[in-house]
């Protein structure tokens, strides 16, 4: 086990994918001489030519639809977007097409890339430098979301996604690069795209959060242990496929589910695991279903005082998971 | 009937008399199907249907301008002529016309001419206009990195190159030199809206320079003409010296499709003046012209073609649709739910 | 009273306020000689002139985008995107910018736009003709979404869209323009933004939907009747903002929740519903939250068997009210 | 001094040696500001701050080139020396570098220089790459519908022009001829990737041709220059004649920003090498030449510019920063949930 920031397991997965896969190349912007604008890929173009490392022009469609389509000629590209906020320019590529080719080919051509792209929140990136868009993309069938929160999960999560058939889109959460450190398993490995992971055990009620959130819940759930209430903590890892054995295995057993993003609240992927729980363990619940999320407001601000009040803190967590427990 | 081979010292590089034969016939059956689709349309047997009529010329000299076994084909919803012309045939057409669930291009999920032939080098696209234009040039980049010799051929019509994924696929292409070969089938609509509403230029062609790539235009009314501009380009593609635009002029005989009524935005006139240009007859005329092929030879291809095209459509028509669990097939390498 | 078509409904918005109203005008693909691809602009040209029913190129992130400068400089703008399909390109205007203006300025610059498309199934429309887009934006804090089921819905509020401050989607099922027929005010009138309509009143179990699906519960729940179960059908109209209270009102009334709608399941704007009502209406719960809603596959295609089978039928729907309300 | 009328009739139109000389004041004002942020950024008082340092004379040039109180500008976030031109003071400047309420331009919600100043007639904009385009294609036909005077300046770096929205604008405009000027300040980098990884050509201007509209190069490191060429295309596009696509070339001095560092990608000579280009001495040359200026009026000019850039950073960084009550407020016209 080595001890790795969440930026560099994101960084030896790609590295490791290339070296061990031809097929596999990178293209975005800033990703060669730059090497990123986190400085992800430093190295790589002198490590693996330009021709695997491609500076793109300033122009995300093409950016995703042109790895689409070295993907359906057999590449295995995995396409930057150097930050979540420039997507939706690609996002004829990514629902439209990507998501649908070997659905509307009826097998006859694939589509096996990898999306990557740094989102969210708490690095003061203003308003289009901060925004999570896992549930704009959740919804749509031909797609597979992953957002790790681990270095572990970024680095198995990536090479799965870049191992898997399909497109898959890899969320990371910029906060997370370098803050986040942990123990990462050494040589190759994968985390499997799908399965949620506990990363708290606790019998009072279950959170159920993803990317940064996993570590501001983990971090409320120490506080009230304190108080003598263990929550568990249910990281989902994967968006879409959502493990839904996981979820309703911890509902279950703790009888109280609170669901936290930083995601705005109104359609975030929260309501999808609400629904979940409401259709199939309503009568194992003791407490109605909460959630605690961003707020319902078009942006994250410039300004400190703007973030912290979007941004759900270990307080408001905390204050939730209490309320819930004493239900 | 003159000698072959004096004709065949006058013909562009890579075309035979028997190609151009070829050619003509891939032309007559490609215009009994497009006829037999409208004919299913109206007598209700199938619910839609889009018409390359006008457009024969310039896709089977496309398709023959392309190395066989080689070269990729990234088409558009219009290219009847140049999916029959690059080996798809008439049975596999009426599958789709029919939405069977033996319809290889997509097993009746997509509308007809939605082509998907990966073991006739045809990618599968969708109907959003211009989205496949930067997937060929991807697939070129695929064939570069692979140091490959295959070229793609990427088409789409005038309209298209509104689209803003359109200029940065050429953009993308021209940069990187990518092997491929952009070719515009011009017929001056999008639907209703006439050239002068969709850019303020005369020719797509104009649009090459601004990528730094060449611009060529050619009749799309003849075959020969198209097959040379797209050969020359292809094989420079080839040398690795980039993509180039190649804009052919045609027209669209008929409405859009046949949900379209062109009667709401085009006069009687225009419409019976395209009608003059129709390159099937234009072509017959410059067979003869130069004694590859007389009324006799003519008349055979179209009565071997019709028979093609109804044994076709018989069949397709008893095949089988898909069934409800057809719904959940291909959805992600592992199943339906990944 | 006058009887109507969803789609007179839909031309007579338009054609009241763009009398009334100098600054409404009309751009997309084809609304101009052609008169919309549905014909719901014919004649529009030569009342109002080309310079208000504006034939655009072939490019939807202009067409939207246009609009929103237009907006901003103080007109009016109508967007068409001509199939619900091609709004992807202008996702990035959409979603990235006509959301984010007035709250990005704080209130300097404001963008009073509707964006009107025509969406859903059972056309044989095929994959790119047929989609639902509605969960792909409802997420979006700034903007508002509306689906009218009815003519007169359809009528008032594309007029309340037009007359709104802010940029409004009006999403029209295809289905309806020419199928559902009904009673409309005769004279300037409006529906409001943000109210559900109880399509039916019932006691034994609320539907919750929207679009063609209003009507196919309806139809599913005169069937019902006839068994002596009355079902309360709310039809959304409105999903972003939603009317929480009536549908809580409906639920705590009948104590069942059955929520329907074509778009695919998974991350659908019936996840937000269960979601409400599992956090405020728990324990009036006398069954599980139950969703009826086409299945989770990329498209819907072509042929007649794919339709069918994705459409939630009269059928189906009857059956999962049947089993709620026995449950 | 030379004598004043003589210079004057040797100046392009509506240029007099006080705008000149004011213009002059905007550009060391705005060098001011740009030092200021990035010495706050330094000192840990701001996380972010953007350069204009070589885009100050392509800036003044255009802003001149407006009619103030009538035409729009649609800036991009390189923009704060269009931006002070056109009205915007240090102190606004200021509040936006510190993200206090009272920003004029976001309430400090965006990043710096994300400018809307609707009475001085600024359009807001986000940090989408070339969203802002088609806004301003929108306003202009709003202009052109309503018969009004204003004509609206659109900017943007030329890594801008790779986006499908930049063509899709430029394509509209030109159709319709709506009121509008098109000005790429060229500083040869976007962010990190160098002009020739942008686009396969020398020139944006070349891309004009492809929508059918004139496209001009000038040397965006000469205010005056630019001036001419940029007032040139607003007045034509005033007289109803249709856009124009300007090519000011200029060159970035420093890193993209302050979360960039340059030396990752650009050699020290080539560092080196633009700062020879530096607008602000080249002007003063200009100035002096012509016996506009000498050195004791630059040196008030830039003491009393110093003067205001000090005072307005100490006004704006005591001034209150938004609460979270501000975060909820201008979501919807009729409030947070609508
Ligand atoms: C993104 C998108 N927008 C709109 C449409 C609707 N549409 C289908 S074909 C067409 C016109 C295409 O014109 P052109 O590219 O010239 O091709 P042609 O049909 O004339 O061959 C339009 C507007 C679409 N399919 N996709
Ligand atoms: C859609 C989008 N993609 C990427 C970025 C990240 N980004 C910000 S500035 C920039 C480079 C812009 O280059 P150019 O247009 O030449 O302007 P310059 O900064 O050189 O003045 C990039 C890639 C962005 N802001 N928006
Ligand atoms: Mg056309
Ligand atoms: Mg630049």
């Amino acid at each position: 086990m080595a001890t790795k920031t969440v930026l560099e397991g994101v960084r030896d997965a790609l590295y490791n994918e290339m070296s061990r896969d031809e097929r596999v190349f990178i293209m975005g912007e800033d990703v060669g001489a730059r090497g990123n604008v986190f400085l992800i890929t430093q190295g790589f173009m002198d490590k693996f030519g330009r021709q695997r490392v491609i500076d793109t022009p300033l122009a995300e469609a093409s950016i995703v639809g042109v790895a689409v389509g070295a993907a359906m000629a057999g590449m295995r590209p995995v396409a930057e977007i150097q930050f979540a906020d420039f997507i939706y320019p690609a996002y004829n590529q990514i629902v439209g097409e990507a998501a649908k080719i070997r659905y509307r080919s009826a097998g006859g051509n694939t589509c096996p890339m990898v999306i990557r792209t740094p989102y969210g929140g708490g690095v003061r990136g203003a308003l289009s430098h901060s925004v999570s868009v896992e549930a704009l993309f959740y919804h749509v069938p031909g797609l597979k979301i992953v957002v790790p929160s681990t270095p572990a999960d970024a680095q198995g999560l990536l090479t799965s996604a870049i191992r898997d058939d399909d497109p898959v889109m890899c969320l990371e959460h910029k906060r997370t690069y370098r803050l986040i450190k942990g123990e990462v398993p050494e040589g190759d490995f994968t985390v499997p795209i799908g399965k949620a992971a506990i990363a708290r055990e606790g019998k009072d009620l279950s959170v159920i959060t993803y990317g940064l959130m996993r570590h501001t819940a983990t971090e409320a759930a120490e506080k009230l242990a304190a108080e003598g209430i263990e929550a568990e903590i249910v990281d989902l890892r994967s968006i879409r496929p959502m493990d839904r054995e996981t979820i309703l295995g911890s509902v279950t057993k703790t009888r109280r589910a609170l669901i936290v993003h930083e995601d705005n609240k109104f359609g975030g992927v929260g309501a999808e695991v609400a629904a979940i729980i409401a259709e199939e363990a309503l009568f194992e619940l003791d407490a109605p279903i909460r959630r605690v999320c961003g707020p319902d407001v078009p942006a994250m601000g410039y300004a400190k005082e703007y973030e912290e009040a979007f941004m759900p803190s270990v307080e408001r967590i905390a204050t939730a998971m209490r309320e819930l427990a004493a239900y | 009937m003159k000698s072959e081979p004096r004709i065949r010292a006058a013909l562009p590089e890579g075309l035979t008399p028997d190609k151009l034969r070829e050619m003509y016939a891939k032309m007559v059956l490609t215009r009994l199907c497009d006829d037999r689709a409208f004919a299913l349309n109206r007598q209700g047997k199938i619910p839609f249907a889009a018409t390359c009529q006008g457009h024969e010329a310039v896709q089977a000299g496309a398709a023959f301008a392309l190395r066989r076994g080689t070269d990729w084909l990234v088409p558009y919803y219009r290219d009847t002529c140049l999916a029959l012309s690059s080996g798809v045939t008439a049975k596999e057409q009426l599958m789709c016309l029919f939405a069977r669930k033996g319809d290889i291009f997509s097993s009746g999920r997509q509308f007809p001419n939605h082509y998907s032939v990966p073991d006739r080098q045809i990618a599968s696209i969708s109907s959003i206009i211009a989205a496949h234009v930067t997937h060929g040039v991807g697939m070129a980049l695929a064939f570069k990195m692979r140091n490959e010799p295959a070229v793609v051929l990427i088409t789409f019509g005038e309209g298209s190159t509104s689209e803003g994924e359109w200029h940065e696929a050429l953009n993308f292409a021209s940069i990187h030199k990518v092997p491929c070969v952009f070719l515009c089938e011009n017929n001056e609509y999008a639907i209703s809206v006439p050239q002068k509403m969709q850019m303020a230029i005369q020719n797509v062609a104009d649009r090459a320079a601004g990528y730094g790539m060449p611009g060529v235009i050619c009749d799309g009314t003849d075959p020969v003409v198209t097959y040379s501009c797209v050969h020359e380009a292809i094989e420079r593609a080839r040398r690795g010296d980039g993509p180039t635009l190649v804009e052919a002029k045609c027209y669209r005989a008929m409405s859009h499709t046949s949900d379209d009524n062109q009667l709401t935005y085009r006069t009687p006139e225009e419409i019976e003046a395209v009608k003059t240009r129709d390159p099937i007859p234009k072509f017959e005329a410059w067979l003869k012209d130069r004694g590859l092929a007389d009324d006799a030879m003519f008349e055979e291809i179209r009565e071997k073609a019709q028979r093609e095209v109804d044994e076709a459509t018989d069949w397709a028509e008893a095949q089988p649709p898909p069934t409800e669990e057809d719904l959940y097939t291909h959805v992600y390498a592992s199943g339906p739910l990944s």
